[in-house]
């Protein structure tokens, strides 16, 4: 809001009321019934910015994770419904990811504290007003006499300054703590360069791309900004196409996406990079000249020696390194969370080695962005030590959770205990929350003001976009207040408000001949202020000449018929702070397709060994703690692995998460020397329960039977224009082609149909509406279906419900494998976002009885729910099966207070017993029409774009209106790699695939 | 109820009998004959000379409405708000003759039995004499006279072989 | 069980004993009559309770698993109607032909027809989404200007069976109008005057056989035609589809003689019992269930066929859906539903081919009951197994009913037992005039006609 | 900022009262205006008379619209350019009712009702009077466009005469939007409204 000054009058229980007024559609939840607001609450003062009824966009910041993209938020009627990329943000450029999409249901999120609690005597929580609140914790503060320490996630920026300002005033210690800090890539990079900073990856210059076990499509630094490069390096485009390659012994999203994915034996990778970079020292000048002082370190390791280390063939090493170094640039990067083995350092060093003597250090590797980073865990080791000897009396947690993301073996509750007052900011009651004396739950990232500094250059901008939804108040107000309250040292800092204090600080931005205000509303605008960071050239450090392999070391004595255990992060759930998002959990794993629960990954010829099943539950037990969890049988891993997802089990953190699945950070040493958490360092047994859970997974048949439904060519194929080979796949006839006679007919009887059809509606002067969909860019990481959720009120059906395969993803991404059947033969992943197809033909419609499912004029499928009465034929007669029935109100259960604000009033809830699918958006169409019309002009190509188009990363999906042949759309329909799902049943789809592209196979 | 019909009753164990009675009632000229029996029976109906009923002239009628009415709800009903489904055309005959059908069967049927009803009607038996054995294994045969020719009906009746001879007036 | 007497060909009995005999199963019943009404009642409360809960909570309750969004309710849907078949068939096509020996069962079957398609009648309402806007189906003029839509099966579907309810209704009670009269003129007091009633002032006059004979013939050349529409209309419900193991050409003659088939099978399972609780062994003799077997083995040789074509034509066709469907049916999750579908059908009828087995009452009436389970099963094969795996590989799924399936399904079988039950007690379950019908009145001269 | 929208507008209807009352509407542009049925001060007899639901304030539309010819969109400010028509907000009342007291006694009492609702800063829960389902869509400024100065009119009625608002036209019956688009021979697609 502008105006905070009037409109904070309104008490919030009315503010909700307001939300009444005219969203009321969104409020109703019964969807298909004619139940109405029976109220009308006018606003009591007009806000400018808010119209009803027409959306109002407030830029902001991310704040899921530390990249720091920038949002676009959509308010309808003071409410935020939906988050979008900003497209000027230099980070994600309009994209986001589903972690990030999903923020709303932070702000929404049921588990959320209602406002300030203390602990009572009796230990329980009890509510105090926020006077109280600030009162005691200045009283606190006050007798610390410095024996003060500040727990922090919160990103570089304003916020982050005050807040260190305020603890080192008051005499104490700020650490800056996140659980994913990738200390291993900048230990390595003070070694090799002798710089203390995470460089900026820029994917889309490189050509050849060899991730060392990095995510970077998942939860690696930016994955954003990387997935974005990914998709214009490895996307097909006129010819050119780059090439990945992944090492690591389990295969993530990332290994997916790569057209080669080598499992090696777990830790041995550093090796194989010295050697690549060996071999490209040994075959190639035009390497730094100061590498060559390198030759002899990099000597011993042949790749025969790396071929011994890592049980690949030393032809496949030399062949990769040869492409790598041929190709310029080209990228290798390490250090990803779930490949933290005790080498890890060892391993970026090798990396960084890597990337410099083939010329990549200031192609695609550039120093000097510094990408936001944390202390390290070793400074919360120290912290902890601390704590443990009483040094400290007060710790203030804020955007923080080490009792959860800390492994129990690390004993760091205990040792948090041993300190007398402990606050929390948490919006939630999460584990570390739980055993504080004083919450103060702060604003979400969208009710406040704020700003974030994700690398050099960069400043996104937060504000506070609606009212605050709970009694919460920001952390830095709180910070101001107390500092008000004591004086004393604090007596520097002073501001009425944060919000006033950011403003001074931001004062000094201001650039030479504008004043502040014209600089403030614009950077609000644009979401804060973007540069281009001064790129920071490198050369080698004395340190380089360290680098070297250590044979990988495992926690737990090495016993027969044990398994090194994995412990990463997924890209949903991260480091756990997903795990109250229904949306997160309900959102299938894109590799593994499980919701909702943890599940333990073992390798096929494993289970086969051991005689496991799919659900039957395991327990794994390592020298620091054992877990119980169902198996999932993945062909994606190192035999000798077994691989847990990070985020679950939770034992507090709202109703969603809490005792949700169980926490892989219980199996893993706590006190690991090396400065970090080795999250792939610990052995483990494997034992069958002889209990059986069934899985909750969204996966169906995983091989395709040659349907032709995820079709691809070679990369010869796709430059000599061949179209994919449908005929013989589609399922029609074996290979041999129909009589021409036949053919013939069957081309009649079409034209006949759709000249008949005309009668209807496909008039000419309508649009047709269409997609287009390129295979070559998906990577499957469901963004899409996040915000398909988010635009069309998509309920979440909960653990039980999928079971039955009931989800309601009106979008889903398809997983199939093909290859990998037989020893040595490649596995190869192919991702199909199915939604429905909206066909020229719909077999869907004719059957409806009461025209609920029918053909609109611009080619839509349309679905009118209030007319449907549920006899589901429509989707037995869908050939895709895109269709969604809404079994059992799901809706109530879904949207229940407060998630129900996120409601898109544009869309109906859809009610019970009704059949729902993808509408094209149809709502975004008609508000583009009206709009439009309002302003007596057609539609441009652009105007109308779908929530998943605009959300995807990799910009794989376009839509539009493929009459228009100027539109993108018709131009990419076109395209010889295009192709329709099972185009002999001539339904006539309006979507198009393009085939994906593939590396010949070689070696 | 009515007011009883005079006339006489006769009552027959034996179908020939009983056709022969009607034979020789109906050489006499006597007309209003009313015959029951229990099943139908076409020694009776040839006795008689009974022509085949009117009632098909219903069937017919109903089924050719119910076949019209099948193709008009349907063809009409389709381009009043014409709405395309599956790009078959709006009012597209094939499907329809399956409701045409339907409704042809349906009306059809309804009209035969209303036909039946109400030809029965117009020869209401209400007032005629009746005895409970014609539903069983009697059959009975009622000649409407006055008293003063009871007499003979009664003895044509007796030699023709009635079991059981009654006068009602 | 009863031995039969020899063949009836020609019925032993006077008009006298025929009406005694069939008015003496009216009236007063004994206690074994109303522990069974019981129980039909319990069963058809328990699919109420079952319905009630679809209502307030949705069809979550039941089994469906996407893709399957059609499963336990169809298919008894499915196989209610089929069970309908054979009555019509019996009643009207047989008396087209004027097959003998269809006069003395033709009325038990007649019923059981109209009962069975009042149970079929309730689950297209049953099992959609939203069961109180059912009437959205129908073609009524609204504010809204709607319509809906006749291309859809389903709308045909509605038509189908209301003709077929309403049409073999009216056949039912022309028939039992004599009936009726007979069973009055042997009453007293009350139950007199419902008979008098009832019997819509039939005297049987030679005016009224004059028309009723008509009407009777007319009727039953207008279900002749009907009941072959009704099942080919239900099998196109699937025919008319794309789903591969639903998209066949041979589906409506397929379904036509499977529905009889069952509907037979049922007859049997109901009249077997009956004769003896009626005491109506003399009128159900070797000789009706001898022609009904006969009738079994025939329907099921077809099914036979059908079934091999099936598997021939998906073979033959080389369309991979088709093949991948009928595979799995096969040695698919699936295999024991469809392999009770196969032996129940296509190879226990063939035992008919043995006269000591169709003369057997104890056998027929084992095989009936193996009969009914089968037909249900292929049923619940077609249905469920062709959905559960068709085009897109990722979006297959198997389904397992739930309470809620059970429920209803039991609740039919009380709902269709128990009006059975009130019939068999209040109406004639024989024919008196037709077989009367079929019995020379006696004559005073020998010869004559 | 504020307090200038204040006055203006308190500024604006005050010459509107002072025309209406002294020239007594003459020569004015709407024949609206000329309607003498417009009673200004009605007796609690006539107001238990009126149809439509009582609300929490008896607002007189016939005074605001017909009287003093307030057009609609002074209060209902986003109709012209939203789907939603918005309902005024407290402080448009009381940009003229910081002003203007009422001139009868009934008048009086109802306003300083609007008065103490702005200064508890209490918004007023009006009665509803037209409701959609929420699964129709109906764009208020496509159809104020497409038709002009009557398009209020044509579903809401003659405001302008009412004292106190009513449902004229079942406006969430579906056969009442299709009447118009068919003989208007506007879109009939199910999804134009639906979705």
């Amino acid at each position: 809001m502008t105006d905070e000054s009037t409109s904070e009058q309104i008490d919030r229980r009315k503010f909700l009321k307001v939300l009444g007024v005219t969203g009321g559609g969104a409020l109703a939840l019964s969807g298909c019934s004619t139940d109405r607001v029976t109220k009308l609450i006018p606003y009591l003062v007009q806000s400018e910015d808010q119209v009803p009824g027409v959306a109002t966009y407030y830029a902001s910041t991310c704040t899921e994770c530390h990249a720091g993209c920038g949002l676009h938020v959509k308010t309808r009627e003071a409410r935020a419904i939906k988050l979008e990329g900003n497209p000027e943000h230099p980070v994600n450029a309009g994209k986001l990811c589903a972690r990030g999409q999903a923020g709303l249901q932070g702000l929404y999120n049921p588990g959320r504290l209602k406002g300030p609690k203390a602990r009572a005597a009796d230990g329980s929580f009890q509510e105090i007003t926020w006077d109280e609140a600030i009162n005691r914790l200045a009283d606190k503060v006050g007798a610390a006499r410095g024996k003060i320490a500040v727990i922090t996630g919160a990103a570089p920026g304003t916020f982050s300054d005050l807040l260190s300002a305020w603890t080192t005033a008051l005499g104490g210690q700020v650490v800056r703590y996140h659980a994913f800090d990738h200390e291993p890539m900048r230990a390595a990079n003070r070694q090799v360069f002798g710089i203390d900073e995470l460089p900026a990856y820029d994917f889309a210059k490189a050509r050849y791309i060899v991730s060392f076990g990095a995510d970077f499509l998942e939860t690696w630094l930016a994955p954003v900004e990387h997935q974005r490069g990914f998709a214009e390096s490895h996307g097909y485009q006129d010819g050119q196409m780059g090439k990945h390659v992944a090492f690591g012994p389990r295969m993530s999203l990332t290994g997916m996406n790569a057209d080669e994915w080598h499992a090696i034996r777990p830790g041995s990778d550093a090796v194989l990079a010295l050697a690549m970079a060996n071999l490209i020292m040994s075959e190639r000048t035009g390497a730094p000249a100061d590498a060559n002082g390198l030759r002899g370190v990099l000597a011993p390791h042949t790749p025969e020696a790396a071929a011994q280390e890592t049980g690949l063939p030393a032809e496949a090493i030399k062949r990769i390194a040869r492409e790598f170094a041929s190709a310029k640039p080209s990228l290798a990067v390490a250090g990803g969370v779930g490949n933290q083995h005790r080498g890890a350092t060892e391993l970026c060093a090798a990396v960084n080695i890597l990337n410099y003597v083939a010329g990549n250090v200031g192609q695609t590797v550039n120093f000097g962005a510094a990408l936001a980073a944390g202390d390290g865990y070793g400074s919360m080791n120290d912290l902890a030590k601390r704590l443990d000897a009483g040094e400290v009396t007060v710790v203030l947690v804020h955007e923080a959770n080490p009792i959860y993301s800390l492994p129990k073996s690390s004993k760091f509750s205990g040792k948090f205990a041993k300190a007398t007052f402990k606050v929390s900011t948490s919006l939630f009651l999460d584990e570390t929350a739980r055993e504080c004396d004083l919450l103060l739950p702060g604003h979400h990232a969208l009710e406040r003001w704020d700003d974030a500094r994700p690398r050099r250059g960069v400043t996104g901008l937060m504000q506070p976009v609606m009212q605050p939804v709970f009694n919460t108040m920001a952390t830095g107000d709180v910070l101001l207040k107390v500092a008000q309250r004591l004086g004393g040292p604090l007596a520097s800092i002073s501001a009425p408000s944060f919000e006033a204090y950011l403003k001074t600080a931001w004062q000094t931005q201001v650039p030479r001949g504008s004043d502040f205000d014209t600089f403030w509303r614009g950077a609000l605008q644009r979401g804060g202020v973007y540069g281009s960071a001064p790129a920071t050239p490198v050369r080698l450090a004395p340190g380089a000449q360290q680098v070297g392999y250590h044979k990988p070391a495992f926690d737990g004595t090495e016993t027969a018929g044990d398994f090194i255990f994995s412990a990463y992060p997924t890209s949903m759930l991260h480091d756990g702070r997903g795990a109250n998002r229904p949306w997160l959990l309900e959102m299938s794993d894109p590799v593994t397709k499980i919701t909702w629960h943890s599940w333990v990954e073992i390798h096929p010829d494993v289970a086969r060994d051991l005689d496991v099943q799919e659900g039957e539950i395991l327990r794994l037990t390592s020298p620091f703690g054992s877990i119980e969890a169902p198996a999932y049988v993945y062909p994606g891993l190192h035999p000798g692995l077994v691989a847990v997802p990070l985020g679950l089990g939770h034992t507090e953190f709202g109703e969603y998460a809490k005792g949700r699945g169980v926490n892989a950070l219980d199996l893993l040493n706590g006190e690991a020397p090396g400065g970090f958490l080795p999250y792939l360092a610990t052995r483990v047994s494997v034992a069958k329960t002889g209990k059986y859970q069934r899985v909750a997974k969204t996966e169906g048949n995983v091989r395709q039977l040659g349907r032709g439904i995820a079709d691809a060519l070679t990369l010869e194929q796709a430059r000599s224009g061949v179209a994919p080979a449908l005929a013989e796949k589609a399922g029609g006839h074996e290979g041999e082609e129909n009589p021409p006679r036949e053919v013939a007919a069957l081309k009649g009887w079409r034209e006949e149909q759709q000249e008949e059809a005309r009668l209807g509606a496909y008039a000419q002067d309508f649009p047709k509406w269409a997609m287009v969909v390129d295979l070559a860019r998906c990577t499957g990481c469901s963004a899409c279906v996040t915000a398909c959720y988010a635009e069309n009120n998509i309920p979440t059906v909960g653990p039980e419900q999928i079971l039955r395969g009931r989800e309601m993803t009106w979008i889903r991404i398809e997983r199939y494998y093909e290859g990998g059947e037989s020893p040595g033969e490649p596995l190869e992943t192919r991702f199909v976002p199915v939604m429905c197809q909206h066909c020229g033909n719909a077999p869907c419609e004719p059957v409806c009885p009461v025209y609920a499912a029918y053909h609109t004029a611009d080619g839509l499928n349309g679905q009118v729910y209030n007319r449907c009465v549920g006899t589901r034929y429509c989707s037995n007669n869908c050939p895709y099966k895109v269709r969604y029935f809404n079994w059992l109100a799901y809706g109530q259960q879904a949207f229940r207070e407060p998630l129900n604000l996120q409601l898109n009033p544009d869309v109906t809830v859809r009610a019970r017993g009704v059949m729902e699918k993808c509408t094209f958006c149809v709502q975004r169409i008609r508000g583009a029409q009206n709009q439009a019309r309002m302003e007596d002009r057609t539609l441009a190509d652009g105007d109308v774009v779908t929530a998943c188009a605009q959300a995807c990363p990799s910009s794989a999906i376009v839509f539009g209106n493929i009459k228009d042949p100027g539109s993108r759309v018709a131009r990419l329909a076109s395209d010889q790699r295009g192709y329709h799902l099972l185009e002999d049943l001539n339904v006539r789809p309006s979507v198009t695939y393009l085939a994906k592209v593939l590396h010949e196979a070689e070696g | 109820m009515a007011k009883p019909v005079a006339g006489v009753l006769g009552s027959f164990v034996h179908i020939d009998a009983a056709t022969e009675a009607i034979r020789a009632l109906r050489a006499e000229g006597r007309t209003g004959l009313t015959v029951y029996t229990a099943a139908a029976n076409h020694e009776v109906e040839e006795a008689l000379g009974i022509t085949s009923s009117p009632v098909r002239l219903f069937t017919l009628i109903g089924g050719l409405t119910g076949c019209a009415a099948g193709f008009g709800m349907t063809l009409w009903m389709s381009v009043d708000w014409p709405l395309l489904v599956g790009g078959k055309p709006i009012a597209s005959v094939p499907p329809y003759v399956v409701l045409a059908f339907e409704l042809t069967i349906l009306i059809g049927a309804l009209s035969t039995v209303a036909g039946t009803l109400i030809l029965s009607l117009l020869k209401p038996t209400t007032g005629l004499a009746y005895d409970p054995s014609f539903s069983d294994d009697r059959i009975g045969i009622f000649v409407p006279v006055g008293p003063e020719q009871a007499g003979s009906v009664e003895r044509l009746l007796k030699t023709a072989g009635a079991v059981e001879v009654r006068r009602e007036d | 069980m009863a031995t039969l007497a020899h063949d009836a060909h020609t019925p032993t009995q006077t008009h006298a004993e025929v009406t005694r005999d069939v008015v003496n199963t009216l009236g007063t019943a004994g206690r074994g009559y109303f522990m069974l009404l019981g129980l039909a009642v319990a069963m058809f409360l328990v699919g109420a309770v079952t319905f009630v809960a679809l209502l307030k909570y949705g069809l979550g309750l039941a089994g469906y698993t996407p893709p399957v969004m059609w499963s336990v309710y169809i298919t008894t849907f499915v196989f209610w109607i089929g069970i309908g078949h054979a009555g019509t068939l019996i009643s009207a096509i047989l008396f087209l032909f004027r097959s003998p020996w269809r006069t003395v069962v033709y009325r038990a079957t007649e019923a059981m027809t109209v009962f069975a398609v009042m149970t079929a009648a309730l689950f297209p309402i049953i099992h959609i989404g939203r069961q109180w806007f059912f009437y959205w189906l129908l073609p009524y003029p609204n504010s809204r200007y709607l319509w809906p839509n006749f291309k859809s099966p389903l709308i045909w579907d509605v038509f189908a069976i209301t003709t077929y309810f309403t049409v073999s209704s009216t056949f039912l009670v022309v028939g039992l109008v004599p009936d009726v009269a007979a069973a009055r003129d042997k009453m007293f007091g009350w139950r007199k005057k419902i008979y008098e009633i009832a019997s819509l002032g039939w005297k049987g006059t030679h005016e009224q056989w004059r028309h009723y004979t008509r009407a009777y013939l007319y009727l039953a050349a207008l279900a002749t035609p009907l009941v072959l529409s009704v099942h080919s209309v239900v099998s196109w419900d699937f025919a008319m589809s794309l789903v591969p193991g639903w998209h066949g050409t041979i589906f409506a003659p397929y379904f036509v003689a499977g529905a009889i088939y069952s509907g037979v099978g049922m007859v049997l399972t109901i009249l077997i019992p009956l004769r003896k609780a009626l005491k109506l062994e003399h009128m159900f003799t070797e000789y009706h269930f001898d022609n009904l077997a006969k009738l079994t083995l025939f329907t099921g040789s077809i099914l036979f066929y059908a079934y091999a074509m099936e598997y021939f034509v998906a073979w033959y066709s080389a369309n991979k859906f088709e093949q991948t469907s009928f595979w799995l049916r096969a040695f698919g999750p699936m295999w024991w539903a469809g392999w009770t579908m196969i032996i129940c059908n296509a190879f226990v009828s063939q035992l008919f081919w043995f006269k000591k087995i169709r003369t057997n009452l104890t056998a027929l009436f084992v095989i009936s009951i193996f009969i009914n389970i089968g037909m249900w099963f292929e049923r619940y094969v077609i249905i469920v197994s062709s959905l559960s795996n068709d085009f897109e590989p990722w979006a297959w799924g198997q389904m397992n009913p739930t309470w809620a399936d059970w429920g209803i399904l039991m609740g039919s079988f009380g709902w269709f037992g128990m009006w059975f039950l009130l019939f068999a007690r209040t109406f004639p379950v024989v024919a008196i005039q037709e077989i009367k019908e079929t019995i020379p009145w006696p004559r005073l001269r020998k010869g004559g006609h | 900022m504020r307090t200038l929208a204040f006055v203006g507008g308190g500024a604006l209807v005050l010459s509107a009262v002072v025309g209406a009352t002294t020239l007594g509407g003459r020569a004015s542009p709407h024949p609206a205006a000329k309607d003498t049925t417009i009673v200004s001060s009605l007796t609690p007899g006539q107001i238990a008379k009126l149809p439509g639901p009582r609300q929490p304030i008896f607002f007189r539309h016939d005074i605001h619209a017909g009287q003093f010819e307030i057009p609609c969109r002074y209060c209902h400010y986003s109709v012209a350019v939203a789907s939603e028509p918005g309902m005024p907000t407290m402080e448009t009342c009381m940009g003229c009712h910081l002003v203007i007291g009422g001139t009868d006694s009934i008048a009086k009492a109802e306003i300083t009702k609007v008065r103490k609702a702005w200064n508890d800063k209490q918004p007023i829960e009006w009665v509803r009077i037209h409701t959609l389902a929420n699964f129709a869509h109906f764009p208020h400024q496509r159809h104020l466009k497409a038709m002009g100065p009557m398009a209020c009119l044509t579903c809401h009625g003659d405001v302008k005469r009412m004292p106190q608002v009513y449902l004229v036209n079942k406006v969430n019956n579906m056969g009442f939007c299709t009447n118009c688009h068919m003989q208007r021979n506007i879109n009939k697609d199910c999804t134009a409204c639906h979705y």
